[in-house]
């Protein structure tokens, strides 16, 4: 039996069905077809398919999906304004805070989450922030010094 | 923080260059930072099929009987994929360039030889319904002996574990049951070294731990021709192991790659892509197979553990003039890439390091564990570990700083190496003097001077210096007590002269001391001047 | 409770390449009508960059601006033969195939700018800039894009000369390969590898001689690499592999009791690895000693920058509290054990 | 072969419900849950959830503190008159997984570090059936093999008194990783002695449990190396840890008395 499932991906209403129990990462890619969001473990433990649901960064494998209806979901495909990158983005790259890139969504998310509430973290707070999100490639540091510097310039761009 | 030594080697180079050496932003940046990097599971499929594993729960076992009835008429399923589905059941990745026999079934047929081993497939319209549907195989076992541990697996009477290679070793040559490495007479050196060493190292198994797990999709193409999207790290070693497997000509793949979420050597090994394309091949519908975490972390291949006794001959002037190594890979069960790395490890043997008489033995064993294969540093890593840990026990055991100790024995150009090679092109020195700069690790003058070069660097610099091992001028040498004063660092010929005569390294003897080192020479002591406090141009 | 610090060093070096050689690898390079071109390529880029470095190997090879490049890579269909992306080899390998196809196809590019200026190819030079010229006389050029036009017969130019089209193929085809080198069974004679690339690091730890904790303070460290391509791509491989030593050195094991395979890990809460509060401050030193049959005389840097962290940090721990970990992970478990075993009779090693 | 899942208004219904259905398993955060179904666990065919407001609600104004089932980590760090528990949801995953984790599901984690913290908290739990709700002590509750079938309605204490809870969190992987062992004790002090402790310790046994031969061993101590040493000599008193992937039993036993020393000396504090 399928579930109807509604809810606001990026500012938009999308709608789809999905299979009981499904998750919500299954869903996003697979019903919605946002192929922003990656699927590391479905297990919950490598957030690299974290996502914002009502602005809070939730792990989207282990979210049930149709606890979503009617709530609001960001994902990194939603992060850019037209040909603008966020400051996060524009910060991940000029660190070059990417290699393999299949970390990157779950990051940029996790990293906005702390950003949108708190513009000017500190280094330990952006430690803790990532602290759900596995990278195997880049040794941490690039990201950390990326979502300081887009805090730098966030903020400037807010004052 | 990272900085360039242009300064060094700076003859040797030309930086005239327009975009080598440019910090230019990657091809694939902006596609990582808006998650629009197709990866192989970013393509979609309508009626996309889900192929899983039942894998064995034994390290090794007779499979008694396999009941897949009931999975069969389960919700979902398309299709039961068995052992006698598979076209060539059995090959070896290595296969591929005339290196090892066959010996690894895609599906296990009579016996499972680990803990993971695959043993049938479900196809299903869902991961969900094929998952369930492998939950109502029944399968009985009759458990065999099984060896976990490379030394037990070379005992008499020890469990076999690939028939393949009945010993549980691999063959080299079709004689020999490892590599060898022999270079001088590392057994009479001992007997005239001043301090002898012999200590044993484990490397751990290591899970390569990629975000992306490995997966592929088949598609059936229109032309009967099927594409197949990969994580693999090795496109055409993938297609022709898949072509192979699936009896099938290569034209008629389509490999698409390239864009991978992480491999460190753990998306070698074609582990998916023959039995998606097979099960593509069965339903006539596009099929994915994608390892879990769990798959991924147990029973996708790891670094294999590697053991690794070194036996050093020592004199206390810091000479190392022997060098005998053991070691053992453990390859598990079959035989994927360990054989190759035994040899890469065997050339690698004594390290960067200058020896007279080298002696190794290096084994790649099987046991009834996951299949291991590369990893980033393949063959190497473990010995490293294990050399450069022996190395600070080496110069402890003489009072002699480690990193002075590891510059005395360096290899320079022109020296000969164990593969009976000339080292060129050598910077072991450069790097430890920089480093030892850096790290504000006191070296002493003469150690500062010492260059990988074959004259010191001074044809490349106009000045000459005493960059070579021979005897510092007794000004130069403020030697310690701890450590014994240098009457020469020249190495000795080896005590029974290797097989081919201009392998013999050379005796330094025979070289005059060159001149001292006049002040102002570009490369050499005065580089290193600011650890008396000089500012580094 | 008292905590102990430490030194230790190591010094490596790597073979670039498979070992033996015998590992082949193709590069086609081709211009589009207007002038940019196209590197297709069946390798693989997992992170490294191997996209990026080709695509810069080549616009310097062709004399174009890197913009003018693209890289695609990997499809069996388009892409020529390639080993894969393993033992090092893509920046050596892949990086000399694309060399050699750069090469090629710059050859016919300035054919056809040659019977364009109406000069003999030996005098022409390209300016990187997207444009090529006459030795010595700069106000004689023409654009890339003009040259590709007139050599594929483009459509609609405005020619300066009346020449007929002229119907060249701006494309060039490239082979690496080192050949494979036989061993001795006896002797083990072999050539292993045609280049090496080398390294020095010093780790500082911290030891907690009641738990066996180890904290990474520090790492400093060389690395010789031949040509560095991009200095960006090569601190995002000295950065990541030196965190991946460090979790070599101390975390990583799917066999935790190896060689007994109880409890092994299924997920990344029990696969140990440092997270980002685990990480240190480290100064990394590049030097660059080219290598002869490198591209530019680049090696690779990327497998071979976490192999000195292990060592450096298991010599780091003797160093703080005087106990040799012969057995990988050095888990704090490991240090209490062999404290414990020691007693508190023999002091720590010297601070260094 | 698609799962049911099952929402209900009323937690009671759903407590009822998961009383009744075999093959259910009641969904909070879905940390735990979730990861099952994903895997096509057997076990689970429905999933049962309620949307009963109450189930998040967290009364902490007053001497006595009730937390309910659907509480999350997350919800715990954004309350200021929970302070006193901050570190030790702080030290339950990373934020995305702590916006989901609730304190209803921490005790059925094999660590519970918050369950530790509310063992030292001398908690009692409140269980939802589906004939009304019943109390029973935290540790009775978790010392219980069968919980599977429980629903936490809520879990109730004593806000602690002058001296701080205190926590530490033994972890590999910092900041986010799988405790090795927590430890977590509330000493209260009459003019500098110990009253009527409360030490409990994860990963020490199958489940959070409470340290009483430590808690007895502090009676009337003073918090000083000798005051204490009574309390260290029995710190491993009913532990039976087990090897893991991450840690070896030995290891753990080992290491115990020096984290338990130092929380007890305050060196601890998460």
């Amino acid at each position: 039996m399928k579930t109807p499932i509604q809810f606001r991906l990026n500012g938009e209403d999308v709608a789809t069905f999905a299979d009981g129990g499904a998750n919500l990462l299954d869903v996003l890619r697979e019903g919605v077809g946002d192929l922003s969001v990656k699927g590391g473990c479905w297990q919950g433990t490598c957030g690299t398919c974290t996502v914002l649901i009502e602005g809070v960064p939730r792990l989207s494998c282990v979210t049930l999906a149709e606890t979503c209806t009617g709530r609001s979901i960001e994902t990194t495909a939603g992060l850019r304004h037209g040909a603008d990158l966020h400051p996060l983005q524009k910060a991940f790259m000029e660190r070059f805070a990417a290699q393999c890139g299949y970390c990157t969504p779950g990051m940029l998310m996790a990293a906005k989450a702390l950003l949108d509430r708190n513009p000017n973290p500190s280094r330990e707070d952006v430690v803790e922030a990532i602290g759900g999100n596995i990278c195997r490639c880049t040794g941490y540091e690039p990201i950390i010094n990326a979502v300081l510097d887009a805090a730098r310039t966030d903020s400037r761009r807010h004052t | 923080m990272l900085e360039f030594r242009k300064d060094i080697f700076a003859d040797e180079r030309d930086d005239n260059l327009m975009e080598i050496g440019q910090p230019t932003q990657r091809q694939d940046m902006l596609g990582h930072v808006t998650g629009t990097s197709p990866y192989y599971d970013d393509h979609r499929f309508a009626n996309l099929l889900h192929l899983k594993i039942l894998r064995s729960p034994h390290a090794h076992a007779r499979i008694r009987s396999i009941d897949d009835s009931v999975a069969a008429r389960a919700p979902g399923v398309k299709r039961i994929i068995r052992a006698a589905d598979v076209p060539v059941n059995l090959n070896t990745l290595l296969g591929l360039i005339q290196f090892g026999k066959d010996d690894e079934p895609s599906l296990a047929t009579d016996i499972v030889r680990y803990k993971g081993e695959p043993i049938l497939g479900v196809v299903a319209t869902s991961e969900r319904a094929a998952l369930e549907a492998l939950a109502l195989v029944r399968v009985s076992y009759d458990p065999l002996p099984a060896v976990f541990d490379v030394e037990e697996a070379l005992k008499p009477g020890a469990p076999s574990v690939n028939p393949s290679y009945p010993k549980n070793t691999f063959e080299y040559y079709g004689k020999y049951d490892h590599q060898k490495l022999r270079y001088g007479d590392a057994d009479a050196a001992f007997a005239q070294a001043d301090v002898v060493l012999d200590e044993r190292y484990q490397m751990s198994p290591i899970e390569h731990a990629p975000t992306e797990t490995n997966g592929s999709i088949a598609v059936p193409d229109t032309n009967g021709r099927f594409i197949v999207y990969t994580s693999t790290q090795a496109l055409f070693f993938s297609l022709d192991t898949s072509a192979k497997i699936n009896a099938m000509p290569s034209n008629q793949l389509h490999f698409i790659g390239g864009t991978v979420g992480g491999g460190f050597g753990g998306k070698v090994d074609t582990m998916t892509e023959p039995l998606s394309i097979l099960a593509a091949r069965l339903t006539g519908a596009p099929v994915r197979y994608r390892f879990s975490r769990h798959e991924e972390m147990q029973f996708g291949s790891p670094r294999g553990g590697e053991r690794i006794y070194i036996k050093d001959g020592v004199m206390k002037d810091g000479r190392i003039i022997a060098r005998k190594v053991r070691a053992y890979f453990d390859s598990g069960a079959y035989t994927r890439l360990s054989s190759y790395a035994v040899v890469k490890c065997a050339a690698h043997i004594p390290g960067p390091y200058t020896i007279p008489n080298v002696h190794a033995d290096v084994f790649c064993v099987f046991t009834n564990r996951t299949p291991a294969t590369a990893m980033r540093g393949f063959g190497v890593t473990a010995l490293d570990f294990a050399l450069e840990c022996q190395m600070d026990k080496g110069a402890t055991a003489i009072g002699m700083d480690p990193l002075e100790y590891r510059i005395l024995n360096a290899y320079r150009d022109g020296d000969m190496k164990a593969h009976r090679r000339e080292a060129k092109n050598c910077a072991l020195i450069e790097c430890a003097q920089v480093a030892a700069e850096k790290a504000n690790w006191p070296l002493r003058d003469e150690f500062r001077k010492m260059s990988s070069r074959k004259d010191g660097g001074a044809a490349h610099v106009g000045g000459a210096a005493d960059r070579t091992r021979a005897p510092a001028s007794p000004a130069a040498t403020r030697a310690p007590a701890s450590t014994p004063q240098r009457v020469a660092y020249e190495r000795p010929a080896p005590a029974s002269p290797p097989r081919t005569a201009p392998a013999a390294p050379p005796p330094r003897s025979a070289q005059p001391p060159p001149p001292a080192a006049p002040a102002g020479s570009t490369h050499g002591a005065p580089r290193f001047s600011s650890v008396f406090g000089t500012r580094r141009r | 409770m008292a905590k102990h610090r430490g030194r230790g060093v190591a010094t490596i070096n790597y073979p670039i390449g498979m070992n033996l050689g015998g590992d082949p690898s193709q590069a086609l390079v081709h211009s589009n009508p207007t002038g940019k071109f196209t590197v297709a390529l069946s390798s693989i880029d997992l992170g490294q960059g191997m996209k990026s470095v080709t695509r810069q190997i080549c616009a310097e090879t062709l004399g174009v601006p890197v913009e003018d490049v693209y890289v695609d890579t990997a499809d069996s269909d388009t892409g020529p033969h390639c080993m894969g992306s393993f033992a090092s080899r893509g920046t050596h390998r892949v990086g000399n195939a694309v060399m050699v196809a750069a090469r090629e196809a710059r050859a016919v590019m300035m054919e056809a700018a040659a019977e364009e200026l109406e000069v003999d190819p030996s005098d022409l030079e390209t300016d990187g800039k997207g444009s090529i010229r006459v030795k010595g006389a700069p106000h004689r050029s023409i654009s890339v894009r003009d040259v590709a036009i007139a050599a594929h017969g483009g459509f609609g130019t405005q020619r300066r000369h009346g020449h007929i089209r002229q119907g060249k193929t701006i494309a060039g085809r490239g082979i690496f390969l080192v050949p494979l080198s036989d061993v001795d069974p006896e002797t083990g004679e072999m050539s292993p590898a045609t280049c090496y690339a080398h390294a020095c690091l010093i780790a500082e730890v911290e030891v907690d001689d009641e738990t066996g904790d180890v904290t990474v303070l520090k790492m400093t460290s060389a690395y010789e690499i031949g040509r560095a391509i991009n200095p960006k791509l090569v601190e995002q491989q000295l950065v990541g592999g030196s965190w991946m030593g460090m979790s070599h050195a101390l975390y990583e094991t799917p066999e935790p009791y190896y060689p007994d395979t109880r409890n092994g890990p299924r997920d990344f809460n029990e696969y140990l690895m440092p997270g980002p509060g685990d990480i240190c401050p480290h100064d990394i030193l590049v030097l660059e000693r080219p290598a002869p049959d490198g591209p530019f005389g680049a090696k690779g840097p990327g497998e071979m920058c976490a192999n000195p962290v292990l060592p450096a940090i298991a010599n780091a721990v003797f160093n703080a509290v005087g106990v040799r970990i012969n057995d990988l992970p050095i888990t704090p478990e490991k240090i209490l054990r062999a404290l414990k075993a020691r007693g508190s009779g023999s002091a720590p090693a010297r601070l260094r | 072969m698609s799962i049911t899942v099952k929402t209900f208004p009323r937690l009671v219904d759903a407590a009822g419900a998961l009383a009744q259905e075999r093959g259910a398993r009641f969904l909070a955060g879905g940390t735990l849950v979730m990861r099952d179904v994903n895997n096509a666990d057997p076990e689970i065919e429905t999933i049962i959830r309620s949307t009963d407001p109450s189930f998040s609600h967290i009364a902490a104004s007053s001497g006595r503190v009730e937390l309910a089932g659907g509480v999350t980590m997350a919800a715990v760090l954004a309350e200021r008159d929970l302070a006193f528990l901050h570190p030790v949801a702080r030290a339950v995953g990373g934020p995305a997984l702590r916006e989901a984790a609730t304190i209803g599901g921490n005790l059925f984690a094999g660590r519970g570090d918050f369950a530790t913290a509310l063992l030292a908290l001398d908690a009692t739990v409140i269980l939802a059936g589906g004939f009304g709700q019943r109390e029973l002590p935290l540790d009775d509750f978790l010392g219980r093999g069968d919980r599977g079938a429980a629903l936490v309605s809520a879990v109730a204490f004593k806000r602690p008194t002058g001296e701080a809870l205190r926590f530490t969190k033994v972890t590999r992987v910092h900041p986010k990783g799988l405790s090795v062992l927590s430890i977590a004790a509330q000493l209260p002090l009459a003019s500098g002695r110990v009253t009527g402790a409360r030490v409990a310790y994860a990963g020490m046994s199958p489940a959070p449990f409470r340290a009483k031969a430590v808690e007895r061993a502090l009676e009337g101590r003073s918090l000083d190396a000798a005051g204490i040493a009574p309390a260290l000599a029995v710190a491993s008193d009913g532990t039976s840890p087990a090897d893991d992937p991450i840690a070896s039993a030995w290891w753990r036993r080992e290491i115990l008395p020096v984290h338990l020393r130092r929380l007890l000396l305050g060196a601890g504090h998460a």
